[in-house]
C-alpha cells in the first residue's frame, strides 16, 4: 500500500518542478506583444484554416495504426500472465497445455497481422 | 512507517530525481562532444573545463527567454504539454534499482532508537514492475498530442500524429519482445529479476544443470534476439536517432516542437532524456545483469572489502561500487544512443513503420514462440 | 463525531457510491450530448464504472474472478471504441458531420 | 482513518472531477483529456484495491491506447465540426438532467439503505490482500481459457472489421 | 300394391325429367304425347289402388307403404312413407284424372308456344308434388308436397316471364303462399309439441283419447298455424290475392292448379285433421266465418268484373269459402263432395274459356266477346253444361254439394244461421255473375273483330268428358231427404266412404227445414240468373241507373275494395320503409361506422406510436431510463 504513497510523492515533485520552472521562465522572459511573433509558424503557402483540404478525406492510416495497436496491445498484454505462469506451469507437467492455447492464441495473432500486411492497411504514402 | 522511514524515502526519491534531472546537461554535453567527435570536430570547450559548464550556460539563457503561445493554439494545453512529458520518463525511472539496497543500521535521535532500515535503492518497488513502466511509457504519447494540438498549426498537429503513431507502432514491438524475458524470468519485480542474474551463467537441460563459469548469468544470453528488438524498439520510443522523422529539421520543420522555444524546449529535452535513460536502465537490468559485476558476488565482494576496512564502511564502499558498475553501464548505453544517433541515416517515414510493423512485431513473436517451445523442450 | 469518522471510514459502499456516480455520469453524457464521439467517451466512462464496481467486489468479496472478467471487459471495451470510431468516421465522411441530432435516418 | 481511505478520497477528487468535465466542457479534447486523467485515477484506485496488474493493463490499455485513438480521431477532424455549441445542449436538457438524477438517487437510497440496515461494515468481509499476477493468470488460463480463446478471436474479427470499414467509399486512400 | 304406389308417383316424375332433356325442342306434339302418357299411366294405376282399396273390408282400408326414414333424430321419427286410404286413393284420382284431361287440352292449346317441352315439364313436376301431397303419410310429408306445389304455380304462373306483369304475378303467388306456409310450420311444431309425432293415423288415434283442457289452447293455436296455411294455399280472405292475378299463367295452368287441385290441398289437409279440429269448437268457429266471408266477398267482386278469367277465379275464390265454411261447421264430407264438384265444372269452364281465348287470339275482355253461341258450338254447349252446374240447378253436381254445406251451415251443431245467410246471398250472387258471364259472351252478337272458330278436337274432347262429369258428379252424394222423397235408397255414397278416415257428422234436423232450404236456394239461384239475364240483356238502361245511384259503391266493388291497395300501404310500404331504416341507419352508419371507425382509430394510433420513433436515438434512451426508474421504485420500496 506504502508504495502508493511514493509514487504519489514522485509525481508530486516532478510536477512541482516542471511548473517552477515554467513559472520562472515566464516571469522572468521579456513580455514583448507583436502580432506577428504570435503568427503560427508557417512555411510555404499558409493554409487557411476553413477550407481545410483534409476536412472531408481523413488520412485513414493514422486512424488505423491507432486502433489496430490497441488490438494487438491488448493480444500482448494477455500474453504478459501467461509469460509469467509459463515456467511454473512447465515444472507443474501443464506446459503443453499452455503452450497450445497461447499457441492457438499467437495464431491469431498471426492470422490478423499476417492480413493487416496483406491488406496494405498500413502503407503510408512514399 | 516512522517518521526517519519516510524522511530517509522522500530524501532517496528526491536523489534519484535530481541525478536523472542533472544526467541531461551532461548527456546534452556527452551528445556535443561526441557528435562533434564523430564528425572530427571539437564541440563545446569554451566554457568551463572541456566545455562542461556549457550546459548551465544555455540553461541560464532559457530562463530569459520569452515565453508566448501561438495565435489560435490552446494556452493550457500548450503549457501542460512540457509538464506531462516530463512524467513518464521520471516515474518510470523511479521503478528501475539502480543500485544494492542499503540498510541502516539502527540509531537513536529525539530520545528514541529509530529501527534498522533497509532502504532499497529505488523510488518504489513494485510487484509489476516491468508491465508498469511500459504501462507508463504508453502514457508518453499524450505529450506529443498536447503540444500538436496546443500549438495550433497544421505542420504541428500533422508532426505530432506522426510522432505518436510512430510511438505506438514500437511501443508494440516493445512490449513483444519483454515478453520472451519475462518468461524466462517469470516475474514482474525489477528486484527478484536482478537477484536472479547474480552468479555464472546457469541453467539446466533436462535434469543435468550446466553452468558455464567464464560468463556472466545475465538475460543477453538467454535472450539475444529479444535484447536487440528491445533496444532498437527503445529508440523509436524515445524519438531518436533514426527513428526522429517527427521534429526533423529538415522534413517537418521541428515536428511538434515548432512552436515551442525557451524553457518548455528544455523540458522537452529532459523529457526525451529522461526516456533515453530509462530505456539504457531498462536494458541493463533486464539484459545485463544491472549493478552485477560479472565474476564477483556481493557478499564475495563485502567480505574482501571487510578483510582490510570497517564493517559499517564496507558496506557502503560496496553499495558505491555496484552502483558505479550500474552507471557504467547505462552511460555506455547512453553513449550507444549518441553514437547511433549521428552515424545511421534517417529512416523515410513508410520505412519507419514498415520496420516497426512488418519486421520488428513478426520478429519479436518468433523470438517469444522460439523461447517458448524451448523452455518446453529443454525443461 | 465517531460515526461521522466512521463515515470516512471507506467500505465496500463508498466504492460502489462512486462507481454509481461514475456511470450516472457516463449515462447523462451518452443521453444528453450530441456530439457522438463525446458519446463514445462517455460509454468508456460507463464501462470504466463498471470495471470500478467490478473490482472493488472482487477485493472485498476476496474472490480474483471479478479482476478476470474486468479484463475481459477491458478488451472488449477497447474493441468497442475502436469500432465506434471506425464508424463514426465513415460517418463523417458520408454526412460530413457528427453531431446526433442530424443523423436520424433510422426511423420508424 | 486508515491510509487506504485516505487515497481513497484524495483519488476520488481527480477521478470525480474528470468525469464531470467530460461531460460538461465544451472542447470534446478537453473532456478526453479529462477523461484520461479520471482513467487514470481509477488506475491508481485498482492499485489501492489489491489488483496491481489490473491497475497496470487500465493505464496501458485504456490511458495509453484507447485515449490516444480518441484524441488522434478528434484531431483528424477539424474544429468546426467537431466542436460544437454544446453548452446551450448541456443547458436547456433540464428533464433529462431530472430523469438522470432520480436515477442516481434510487440508486444510492439503494446502496445505503442496504448497509445502514445491516450496520455499516458487518455485510462486507474485511479487505484481503492484494491479488498476484501469477493468481490472476492460473484463473484465466486454466479457468476461463475458453472465453480467452474467444476474446483472441474477436480482436481479429476486430481489426479485419475496423480496417474494411475504414475503406468505405468516401474514405481517402492517399 | 306397393309398386302401383311407385308407379303413380315416378311416373310424373319421369315425363318432367324427359320433357327436361328436351328442354329446347320445340316439337309440342311429341312432349305433349309424353306428358300425357305419363299422367296417364299413373291415372290408369291409381284406379287400380282405388278399386282394391274399395276391394278391401271396410275397416282396414288404409295401407302404410313405408320408403325409409326420413329424418330420425332422438324422438322425433318422420318416415317417408306414404298412405293409401280411402282419402288419399280418391284425391289421387282426382289429380290424375282432370290433370290427363287438361294435358291433352293444353297439347291443342299450346300451338304457337316456342318451347312446349318446359311447360309440359313444369305440369308433370305439378302433378308429382302434387301426388305426394295427397298420398303423404305425415304432415310433414304432405309439407314437402305443399311447397313443390307453390313452386310449381310459381313457375307456371310465371311461365311467360319476358312480361315482367306475368312474373310479378307468379312471384305474388310464390310470396302469399310462402306466409300461409309459415304459418302451417308454426301449427306443425304445435301439434308436434303436443302430440309428439306427424303422421295422421298416430294423430288420429291421439285424437280419439284427447281430453286436456289446459292443452286445448295449444291445438286450437296449432289448428289456426294449419288453417293460415290453408287460407295461403287454397286463397281464403286474408291470403286469396294471389288468385285472380294467377291468372298470368296459361290457362289450361288455371284449370289445372286454380281450380282443381292446387287449391283443394289446403281442404285435403283439414279433413285429414278433421278428428283434431272437431276437438277445438273455437278454430271450427273461426274457420266457418273466414269461408263464409271469403264467399260473399269473393262472390260481390266477382260481380264486377270485365276479365273472363278473373270472374272465374273469384267464383273459384268464392267456391273455396263453401268448402272451408263446410270444413268450418263439420261438414268433411260435404266439403270433399263440393271439392270433387267444384273440379269438374270449374276445370270445364277454365278450359271452356280457354278455348274462347285461343279462338280469340287472347282476347280476355268479356265486353269485346259475344255472339260465340253459333260460331263455338261445342264450347257454348258445354260451357252452359258447367254454367248449369254451379249455380246450383238439381239434377248437377254444384246443387247436390252446395245444398249439403248449406244444410249443415244450418242444422249442423257447429252450424249457425248468419252462416247460412252469408252462404245463401253468395250464391245468389254466383248465379247472377255467370249468368251475366254466359250473356255476354255466348247470347249477346258478337262484339270482338276476330272471326272466333271452334277449337280443334284435342281441345274439345276434355271439355265434353268434364261435361259429363259435371252433369253425373251430384250421383256421389245424394242427400237422404232427397232419396228418401224418391223412395229407393240411394247411400250416401261419399260419407260412407271417409266415414272411417274422416269425421262424418250426422244432421238430425227436421226433414222439412230441409226442404225449405232446397227450394229456398234454387230460388235465389234463379232469381239471380234472371236479374242477370234481364240486366244484361235488353234492360241495359236500368242497369246504367242502378249504377249511376251508387256509383262510388260499385266503383269500390270494381276495383277489387282496394284490397290489394290495402296491403300495400299497410304491410309492404312499412315493410319497404323499416327495410330501408335499417339498411341506411343501422347497417351504413352504425355497423359499417364501426367498422371504419376501429380501423380510422387504430391507424391514429399507429401515427402516434410512429411519431414516437423518430430517429433519435436520445429519446430512445430516455424511455429506456423511464424504465429503469420504474423498475427501481418498485425494488426499492419492496426490499
Amino acid at each position: 500500500m506504502s508504495q502508493m504513497l511514493w509514487i504519489g510523492i514522485l509525481t508530486l515533485i516532478v510536477i512541482t518542478f516542471g511548473a517552477l520552472m515554467l513559472g520562472v521562465a515566464s516571469l522572468l522572459g521579456p513580455k514583448v506583444k507583436s502580432l506577428v511573433k504570435s503568427e503560427p509558424y508557417e512555411c510555404g503557402i499558409p493554409v487557411p484554416d476553413e477550407d481545410k483540404s483534409m476536412s472531408k478525406t481523413i488520412p485513414v492510416q493514422f486512424y488505423l495504426t491507432a486502433i489496430l495497436f490497441i488490438l494487438f496491445d491488448i493480444e500482448i498484454i494477455f500474453m504478459f500472465p501467461w509469460a509469467l505462469i509459463y515456467k511454473d506451469g512447465i515444472e507443474a507437467g501443464q506446459g503443453p497445455y499452455l503452450l497450445i492455447s497461447m499457441g492457438i492464441f499467437i495464431a491469431l495473432f498471426v492470422v490478423g497481422l499476417v492480413w493487416e500486411i496483406s491488406s496494405k492497411a498500413l502503407d503510408w504514402e512514399k | 512507517m516512522d517518521f526517519f522511514y519516510i524522511f530517509f524515502q522522500v530524501i532517496k526519491m528526491l536523489v534519484i530525481f535530481l541525478l536523472m534531472v542533472t544526467m541531461v546537461p551532461l548527456l546534452v554535453w556527452v551528445e556535443r562532444r561526441g557528435s562533434a567527435f564523430i564528425q572530427n570536430r571539437l564541440g563545446p570547450n569554451r566554457v568551463g573545463p572541456l566545455g562542461l559548464l556549457q550546459l548551465l550556460a544555455d540553461a541560464v539563457k532559457f530562463f530569459f527567454k520569452e515565453e508566448f503561445v501561438p495565435k489560435n493554439g490552446y494556452k493550457t494545453i500548450f503549457y501542460l504539454a512540457p509538464i506531462v512529458a516530463l512524467i513518464p520518463g521520471a516515474i518510470a525511472f523511479g521503478a528501475i534499482p539502480l543500485g544494492i539496497p542499503l540498510d541502516i543500521g539502527a540509531f537513536n535521535a529525539f530520545g528514541q532508537t529509530w529501527g534498522p532500515y533497509n532502504l532499497g535503492f529505488q523510488s518504489f518497488e513494485l510487484g509489476i514492475g516491468v508491465v508498469f513502466v511500459l504501462a507508463v511509457a504508453s502514457l508518453g504519447g499524450y505529450s506529443l498530442l498536447l503540444a500538436g494540438w496546443g500549438s495550433g498549426n497544421k505542420y504541428s498537429m500533422m508532426g505530432a500524429l506522426r510522432a505518436c503513431a510512430q510511438m505506438i507502432s514500437y511501443e508494440l514491438a516493445l512490449g513483444l519482445s519483454l515478453v520472451g524475458i519475462l518468461l524466462i524470468y517469470g516475474t514482474f519485480s525489477f528486484n527478484d529479476i536482478v537477484n536472479m542474474q547474480e552468479g555464472p551463467l546457469n541453467f539446466s537441460i533436462g535434469q543435468k544443470d550446466i553452468v558455464i563459469g567464464f560468463l556472466p548469468n545475465w538475460g543477453i544470453f538467454f535472450q539475444p534476439l529479444g535484447a536487440i528488438l528491445f533496444f532498437v524498439a527503445t529508440f523509436a520510443e524515445t524519438n531518436r536517432a533514426p527513428f526522429d522523422l517527427p521534429e526533423a529539421e529538415a522534413e517537418l520543420v521541428a515536428g511538434f516542437h515548432t512552436e515551442y522555444g525557451g524553457l518548455k524546449m528544455l523540458l522537452f529535452f529532459i523529457g526525451e532524456y529522461g526516456h533515453m535513460m530509462v530505456a539504457s536502465a531498462l536494458m541493463t537490468t533486464l539484459f545485463f545483469g544491472s549493478y552485477h559485476i560479472p565474476f564477483v558476488t556481493p557478499d564475495g565482494l563485502l567480505s574482501f572489502l571487510n578483510s582490510f576496512m570497517g564493517a559499517g564502511f564496507a558496506k557502503w564502499i560496496q553499495f558505491l561500487i555496484f552502483h558505479i558498475s550500474f552507471m557504467l553501464k547505462v552511460i555506455f548505453f547512453l553513449w550507444v544512443f549518441v553514437w547511433v544517433r549521428w552515424t545511421v541515416p534517417r529512416f523515410r517515414y513508410d520505412q519507419l513503420m514498415d520496420l516497426g510493423w512488418k519486421k520488428m512485431l513478426p520478429w519479436a513473436l518468433f523470438n517469444t514462440v522460439v523461447t517458448a517451445v524451448a523452455m518446453l523442450l529443454l525443461a | 463525531m465517531t460515526d461521522l469518522l466512521s463515515f470516512f471510514q471507506v467500505s465496500l459502499n463508498h466504492y460502489l457510491a462512486l462507481g454509481l456516480i461514475l456511470f450516472t455520469l457516463g449515462l447523462a453524457g451518452v443521453f444528453i450530448r450530441k456530439n457522438l464521439i463525446v458519446i463514445l467517451m462517455c460509454l468508456e466512462l460507463m464501462l470504466n464504472a463498471v470495471n470500478l464496481i467490478f473490482v472493488a467486489f472482487s477485493h472485498y468479496q476476496g474472490i480474483p474472478l471479478g479482476q478476470v472478467y474486468v479484463f475481459f471487459i477491458m478488451t472488449v471495451a477497447a474493441a468497442e471504441a475502436g469500432v465506434g470510431l471506425a464508424i463514426a468516421i465513415s460517418i463523417y465522411k458520408r454526412f460530413g458531420t457528427i453531431k446526433m441530432d442530424l443523423l436520424t435516418a433510422l426511423k420508424g | 482513518m486508515d491510509l487506504a481511505s485516505v487515497f481513497f478520497w484524495i483519488l476520488s477528487i481527480p477521478i470525480l472531477v474528470g468525469a464531470i468535465c467530460v461531460v460538461f466542457s465544451k472542447n470534446p479534447l478537453f473532456s478526453a483529456l479529462f477523461l484520461v486523467l479520471s482513467m487514470v485515477g481509477l488506475g491508481a484506485l485498482y492499485f489501492q484495491l489489491g489488483a496491481h496488474f489490473i491497475s497496470a493493463v487500465q493505464i496501458a490499455v485504456y490511458a495509453g491506447a484507447v485515449m490516444v485513438l480518441f484524441v488522434m480521431v478528434l484531431m483528424l477532424f477539424d474544429r468546426k465540426a467537431v466542436e460544437s455549441e454544446e453548452a446551450a445542449v448541456i443547458k436547456n436538457s433540464q428533464f433529462k438532467w431530472l430523469l438522470v438524477s432520480v436515477f442516481l438517487g434510487l440508486m444510492l437510497g439503494l446502496i445505503f439503505s442496504q448497509s445502514f440496515i445491516a450496520g455499516p461494515d458487518t455485510i462486507l468481509p474485511e479487505a484481503t490482500s492484494v491479488v498476484s499476477t501469477k493468481e490472476l493468470g492460473n484463473l484465466l488460463y486454466f479457468k476461463n481459457i475458453l472465453s480467452f480463446e474467444i476474446l483472441g478471436l474477436l480482436l481479429l474479427v476486430i481489426a479485419v472489421g475496423v480496417v474494411s470499414l475504414s475503406r468505405i467509399e468516401g474514405g481517402s486512400d492517399d | 300394391m306397393d309398386l302401383y304406389v311407385i308407379g303413380v308417383v315416378l311416373l310424373p316424375l319421369i315425363g318432367f325429367l324427359i320433357n327436361g332433356i328436351l328442354w329446347d325442342k320445340n316439337n309440342r306434339i311429341v312432349s305433349g304425347t309424353i306428358a300425357s302418357a305419363c299422367v296417364a299411366g299413373s291415372f290408369v294405376l291409381s284406379i287400380i289402388i282405388f278399386l282394391s282399396v274399395r276391394a278391401a273390408s271396410v275397416g282396414e282400408r288404409s295401407f302404410l307403404i313405408h320408403f325409409y326414414d326420413w329424418i330420425h333424430v332422438d324422438a322425433l321419427k318422420v318416415p317417408m312413407a306414404f298412405l293409401i286410404d280411402p282419402l288419399s286413393s280418391i284425391m289421387c284420382l282426382l289429380v290424375t284424372g282432370v290433370g290427363l284431361l287438361i294435358h291433352i287440352f293444353s297439347i291443342g292449346y299450346m300451338d304457337e308456344e316456342k318451347r312446349p317441352a318446359k311447360y309440359f315439364a313444369f305440369l308433370n313436376l305439378f302433378i308429382f308434388n302434387m301426388l305426394i301431397l295427397v298420398l303423404g303419410s305425415s304432415l310433414l310429408t304432405t309439407f314437402i308436397g305443399w311447397e313443390g306445389v307453390g313452386l310449381c304455380s310459381y313457375l307456371l304462373i310465371g311461365y311467360w316471364f319476358e312480361d315482367s306483369k306475368k312474373a310479378d304475378a307468379g312471384l305474388k303467388a310464390f310470396l302469399t303462399n310462402r306466409i300461409g306456409d309459415a304459418g302451417f310450420l308454426v301449427g306443425l311444431f304445435f301439434l308436434y309439441k303436443l302430440f309428439g309425432t306427424l303422421n295422421y293415423q298416430d294423430l288420429n288415434v291421439l285424437a280419439l283419447s284427447f281430453n286436456s283442457p289446459e292443452s286445448l289452447g295449444l291445438l286450437t293455436a296449432g289448428l289456426l298455424g294449419i288453417f293460415i296455411g290453408v287460407c295461403g294455399k287454397s286463397a281464403q280472405i286474408p291470403l286469396y290475392v294471389w288468385l285472380p292475378d294467377a291468372m298470368a299463367g296459361p290457362t289450361p295452368v288455371s284449370a289445372l292448379i286454380h281450380a282443381a287441385t292446387m287449391v283443394t290441398a289446403g281442404l285435403f289437409v283439414m279433413i285429414r285433421l278433421s278428428n283434431l279440429i272437431i276437438l277445438s269448437p273455437t278454430a271450427m268457429a273461426v274457420i266457418a266465418t273466414v269461408g263464409a266471408l271469403t264467399a260473399l266477398i269473393a262472390a260481390i267482386i266477382g260481380t264486377c268484373q270485365w276479365d273472363i278469367k278473373k270472374i272465374l277465379a273469384y267464383s273459384t275464390v268464392s267456391q273455396l269459402g263453401y268448402m272451408v265454411l263446410a270444413a268450418g261447421v263439420g261438414a268433411f264430407g260435404g266439403s270433399l263432395f263440393h271439392v270433387l264438384t267444384h273440379a269438374f265444372f270449374k276445370a270445364l269452364m277454365f278450359l271452356g274459356a280457354g278455348s274462347i281465348i285461343h279462338a280469340l287470339h287472347h282476347e280476355q275482355d268479356i265486353r269485346k266477346m259475344g255472339g260465340l253461341k253459333k260460331t263455338m258450338p261445342i264450347t257454348a254447349i258445354t260451357f252452359t253444361i258447367g254454367w248449369i252446374a254451379i249455380i246450383g240447378i238439381p239434377p248437377f253436381a254444384g246443387f247436390f254439394s252446395k245444398d249439403e254445406i248449406l244444410w249443415s251451415a244450418w242444422a249442423g251443431e257447429h252450424g249457425h244461421f248468419l252462416l247460412w245467410f252469408m252462404g245463401w246471398a253468395a250464391a245468389g250472387l254466383t248465379a247472377f255473375y255467370m249468368t251475366r258471364l254466359m250473356v255476354l259472351t255466348f247470347w249477346t252478337p258478337s262484339r270482338s273483330e276476330h272471326k272466333a272458330h271452334e277449337s280443334s278436337p284435342l281441345m274439345t274432347i276434355p271439355l265434353v268428358c268434364l261435361a259429363v262429369l259435371a252433369i253425373f258428379g251430384g250421383l256421389l252424394g245424394i242427400p237422404e231427404v232427397i232419396s228418401h222423397g224418391l223412395g229407393i235408397h240411394i247411400p250416401h255414397f261419399l260419407n260412407e266412404w271417409l266415414d272411417e278416415v274422416a269425421y262424418i257428422h250426422v244432421i238430425h234436423g227436421k226433414v222439412s227445414h230441409e226442404i225449405i232450404l232446397m227450394l229456398l236456394s234454387v230460388g235465389i239461384a234463379v232469381f239471380g240468373a234472371i236479374a242477370a239475364f234481364l240486366l244484361y240483356g235488353k234492360h241495359q238502361d236500368t242497369r246504367e241507373r242502378i249504377v249511376s245511384k251508387a256509383p262510388k259503391f260499385f266503383e269500390l266493388v270494381s276495383e277489387k275494395f282496394y284490397v290489394d291497395e290495402l296491403y300495400e300501404k299497410m304491410i309492404l310500404k312499412p315493410l319497404r320503409l323499416l327495410s330501408e331504416s335499417l339498411w341506411k341507419d343501422v347497417d351504413q352508419k352504425f355497423i359499417d361506422g364501426a367498422v371504419n371507425g376501429s380501423n380510422t382509430s387504430i391507424k391514429k394510433l399507429g401515427q402516434g406510436l410512429a411519431a414516437v420513433q423518430n430517429g433519435f436515438f436520445q429519446n430512445y434512451l430516455l424511455f429506456m431510463i423511464v424504465g429503469l426508474i420504474a423498475i427501481l421504485t418498485v425494488f426499492v420500496r419492496y426490499i
